[in-house]
């Protein structure tokens, strides 16, 4: 199996005669894609509203936008039933929405409104929504691949035929705790998918400072696992890689590790010069965009122009509802200060006591 | 009444919750084929096989991630630290996510597991090996720390703590897994937040947890004789802390002194001192006296080892400094 | 006196020792092409060059590994933690190693290096990026634990913690690099172990360091119109920790507050309300009163994170209750 | 070079008629042969008269002996010269002999007496010497090795053309901050030889199940350096392929993961009831005991027995004279306590203070 993965070809998009790069082609159903296309909007329209309510102040905090790197998570998480589950960083906006969590949830969650996915607890960094099966939300770069793990082996434990996704970045690579819990799971053939979101940098670091070797997935060998690329900017190619990897996983309870080669439009967080690269290479990565592209494939197969149009704006409509959604939204009560540090919280007696 | 030694008790408790619970599982390095390092675990994975008692590979923060994660996904998981000083390379999991995901997650996931394994200082084992770390845990909101001074506490804490839904600091005693005493036979839980008077007396009370508690019980014989009745109190747990039962008690004796095996500066007793100076400020005649491991790494070398950590002498010391002021 | 940004003084402190001592450099993420995440380090790769500052990899442990090596061998490494809550993945090399190297090796090797970063709330970062833990490392023998709140101190502490030889812990605050100070011209070293009494008084001790130093002067005001004059005093370093200057204050005023950013429980305050009532206990006519964090992760919420760390209102409330107690 | 060094042959020793291995032949001056053979052999009289003194409890705590292991350290580091650094875990009185250090110094150490290498501070896990360039000995499994790359990235900065050599086991390799130093000196080009000391356990556990791999030296491909193996029973083969990497090291600043396979004939520490291995596999191993394979290679070569028995003799008389040694050195003075504690102490006047 190993290398039968490894040597899944790196085909890459190319681009047409306008710039515009495409799918690549594969026997997907227009709906499949339709329902891809729309996912990966609306995780757009719904990050371009919040840049707007950070800049208006509604929003605060750190607020690491996905824009570019769409096609990762959603065509990562479209592979994915009920009972699997998902962990991933910081940057976690497109991966809860993907998840079924609602944008008036997410958004709120942004304005620390007690009408979000964590009750406004959590902030940008830390979504949640256990029904749904999005279990964070980490941001201390590494440090939920471990607790994926313990997902995978729970999942496993039950022998549920399930698995768990976990997306990491290229620097989070080269944390210690990736690489014991990419070598337990490979040790112990648990269901856990690791997915690296190698978007080129980690903050203003290249991967080529970062890492001895600029391949990551080929990490996979000192593991025992399938070490996997693909092209994080097709969406079909997401898809086409994870849903192997998935079934590797449900069928064997093997591990995979799994390179997404993509690219963020935007700086880190909010306030980052990025003089780390220049403008034509954003630019010219912004020809591969992932919905773009996908777009123009759907053009090529016939599909109507207006459809995608609306699919556009109720995506629009969407981010715009949770804006207001947000605003007219309740700020937490006081009271929750208290709740949720313990599950079984102990008599006001004992000390220490929360008093406010 | 069963008289058993510390370790076989903590054996119990984590036979009888598993046996009890088939989320509960055990984790760590040498817990199964060699029966724990310091034989906890005897027996364990011959009863419960291999998909309950689980081996690891030398990862701490790894596997400490994995109960957290197991946790999360609907799991009960035990995890052994050989010694709470390796838990140094797991403490971001602990403290980063073991510790916050409840109330990050605004109530989503909670984190049912207990870490356990021996603490303090065990005998020539050099500055990385005799480390008492719990008031690095004891500072953290949405951690329980335990600390259980006999077998029977140390059965009735643990299973407690297994069946307890927040993440669990359980810090047992390396000296003491040898220690016997009496264990109620049958079902036996002992609540978290409740202090332990292990001894009444009225003229001083001592407050001493784990180990320690040992060495302040060692001084008693001698303040008898010397016309001191010592009142013994071991809170048995850092967080819940039980204040009220050592209100009761310096209302009664007026004069305090802390044993401790940890360091002085900024450790347990210092907040256990602030509590009691704040709680019972009207109460005291005489400053608190901490005795605890002096500000040093421990050195190798017995005679120099024996002088860091707290002893009898220095208990009856601090006992009649305060009982004099 | 040249007025400066708290984040330009210790960028003046760096560049000033580098220049001074080839054997120092300074080592962490993004401080080198992006001039450090919150601009500490800008300009210094444009000075010194790649060989002295130097971009790592997001691997704390393994960088602040790096810096215990090359302090054994003969360097001088200033590494920063991006935050100190990274710190914890990085913890084991700091206790573990940095403080325990210069004894365990019977003083073979010293260990002079400088951890320095962020610590505390910055405003809705969350639970896991807004926590104060000085408390954790106050507690190691073998670590000294630095945290300036003025550009001043700043600037003299970071050059005294350079030339030191010893591991430091310098903690710096997020929220402070923006602020202004007047810092003396030339030369300028601040010395471990020496409080600064920020504003003289006569009715109440208010003890604070760092970010909790400028909450505790925001209340001074009113505490003056209200007939109560306190005298503040910084403590500056908390391991070595000056008492004899706190010792000083409270005999003339009787009464202490505490404000710390860090949890109430095990914090900093806890010890330092021990020590001075240890040392000043016929001095103090009412209990000690702290004003930390209330014992919860940081809520994200702006609302929920104003009510739990300190704010003037607290602080004037705990005055008043010392006072009138 | 990395396709060099992955490909130099993993010669084994074979065994002759009488079930003695022999040491591979190459072409080494008896002379070397000699001085690798007698370092051998102190290291094992010094081990087993510690042994003895530990049953007589004039030695506690830990106690990890190094028996069978020998080849490894006095191999490797007979290619160092003066300011080449070492740094291992707590299984480290063989290197600390090997860097020159005193047995009397070594096992006054393990009395805990004034007169140890570490002034009765350390112990056994913590053996070091500044002058010599013995940079310790370590307790916590994996811990030492960043600090043994930061060695490296010191000799680097001063253009030294000096080398750090750090020991570590199969367990630690498991360990995060082996990943993040050993990507670190594969990214920075530093002047480190990372040795796994491949003995099969760590602890009970085999490598079999500790690790996703089971060939440690492939995880040097993830690290972009060369990833050797060697055989740890044969001190010849150990000299052969650690000066390859010493002069890679000095010369290029690249780093060489060594994996050594070796065997620990002793238990784990002295409390160790190894039921995870059979007294036949132990016995099997006995068969390629370093010691008597480089005799027989010595005495192929007509190297007289005598002497031979005369380099044993003196290795005997130096671990018996170092029991002298400390049985007749006095224990630390009790103000030791306080001192080490800071290169730069501060005022009695502060706290905290060390009162006794
Ligand atoms: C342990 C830790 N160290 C440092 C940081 C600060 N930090 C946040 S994001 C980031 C870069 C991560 O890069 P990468 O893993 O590539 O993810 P990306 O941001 O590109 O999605 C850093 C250094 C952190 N949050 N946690
Ligand atoms: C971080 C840490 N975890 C656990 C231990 C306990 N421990 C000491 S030695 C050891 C086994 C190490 O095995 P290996 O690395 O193969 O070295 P060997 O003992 O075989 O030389 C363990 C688990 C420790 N000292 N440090
Ligand atoms: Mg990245
Ligand atoms: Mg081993």
């Amino acid at each position: 199996m190993k290398s039968d993965a490894n040597t899944i070809s790196k085909k890459m998009a190319r681009a047409d005669e306008n710039g515009v790069a495409h799918a690549s082609k594969r026997v997907t159903s227009t709906e499949k894609m339709l329902e891809l296309y729309s996912m990966m909007l609306r995780i757009r329209r719904f990050e371009e509203a919040a840049l707007v309510q950070y800049q208006k102040q509604a929003i605060g905090g750190f607020c690491h936008l996905y824009i570019g790197q769409e096609a990762v998570c959603v065509g990562a998480l479209s592979c994915l039933e009920k009972g699997d589950k998902v962990l991933t960083a910081y940057r976690d906006h497109g991966h809860a929405l993907a998840m079924g969590l609602t944008a008036d949830s997410l958004m709120a969650e942004l304005f620390g409104k007690a009408t979000g996915c964590s009750k406004g607890k959590g902030g940008s960094m830390h979504f949640f929504d256990k029904e749904k099966g999005m279990m964070g939300g980490n941001g201390i770069v590494g440090s939920h691949v471990p607790v994926a793990t313990g997902s995978a082996f729970a999942q496993k434990y039950r022998n549920e035929k399930k698995c768990t996704l976990v997306f990491f970045g290229d620097g989070a690579a080269q944390q210690g705790a990736v690489h014991e819990a990419m070598n337990i799971a490979g040790l112990w053939r648990l269901p856990v998918i690791f997915i690296i979101e190698n978007n080129r940098y980690g903050m203003g670091t290249s991967v080529e400072r970062s890492s001895a070797i600029i391949e990551l997935h080929q990490r996979a060998a000192s593991y025992n696992m399938a070490g996997v690329t693909c092209n994080g900017m097709d969406v079909l190619d997401v898809v086409e890689k994870t849903s192997a990897a998935v079934s590797m996983a449900k069928s064997l309870n093997a591990p995979t590790l799994l390179e997404a080669k993509t690219y963020r439009y935007r700086g880190h967080s909010m306030s980052d010069p990025e003089k780390y690269r220049t403008r034509e290479e954003i630019e010219g990565e912004k020809k591969n965009d992932p919905i773009l592209m996908l777009k123009a494939d759907l053009m090529e197969r016939g599909y109507d122009a207006a459809k995608l149009q609306q699919i556009d704006d109720d995506a629009k409509a969407e981010a715009a509802k949770s804006v207001e959604f947000s605003h007219a939204s309740p700020e937490p009560e006081l009271h929750e200060l208290e709740t949720d540090v313990y599950a079984n919280p102990w008599d006001k007696s004992l000390l220490p006591r929360v008093e406010f | 009444m069963q008289l058993i030694e510390y370790r076989e008790a903590l054996n119990q408790a984590i036979a009888e919750e598993m046996e009890r619970d088939d989320r509960v599982f055990l984790m760590g390095e040498e817990v199964a084929e060699y029966d724990g390092a310091y034989k906890v675990s005897k027996g364990l994975l011959q009863r419960f096989g291999p998909r309950r008692v689980i081996d690891t590979p030398i990862s701490e923060n790894g596997f400490a991630g994995i109960g957290v994660g197991a946790a999360m996904n609907g799991l009960k998981p035990v995890i052994e630290m050989m010694t709470w000083n390796f838990s140094l390379v797991a403490i971001d999991q602990i403290i980063s996510n073991a510790a916050k995901t409840l109330y990050m997650s605004g109530g989503h996931f909670k984190v049912p597991m207990v870490i356990r394994g021996p603490g303090g200082a065990a005998g020539k084992l050099g500055a990385q090996h005799s480390q008492s770390l719990e008031a690095l845990y004891m500072h953290i909101p949405g951690l329980k720390v335990v600390m259980p001074a006999t077998p029977a506490d140390a059965k009735g804490l643990l299973k407690t703590a297994i069946r307890d839904e927040d993440p669990i600091i359980f810090i047992e005693s390396e000296v003491l897994y040898k220690f016997k005493g009496e264990v109620p036979e049958g079902e036996h839980l002992v609540p978290f937040g409740k202090a332990d008077v292990v001894r009444t007396g009225k003229d001083v009370t001592i407050v001493a947890h784990s180990r320690a508690r040992h060495t302040a019980m060692s001084a008693v014989e001698q303040l008898v004789a010397a016309g001191i009745e010592p009142e013994v109190i071991d809170p048995r747990t850092l967080r819940p802390f039980d204040i009220e039962t050592i209100k009761a008690s310096v209302a009664k004796t007026h004069r305090v002194v802390i044993v401790e095996e940890d360091w002085y500066w900024g450790g347990v007793g210092a907040q256990i001192a602030e509590s009691i100076y704040s709680e019972c400020f009207d109460e005291l005649d005489s400053p608190i006296v901490r005795v605890a491991s002096l500000d040093v790494p421990m050195p190798y070398a017995s005679k120099l080892e024996h002088a860091v950590l707290p002893n009898t002498e220095r208990v009856l010391a601090a006992v009649k400094k305060v009982c004099y002021a």
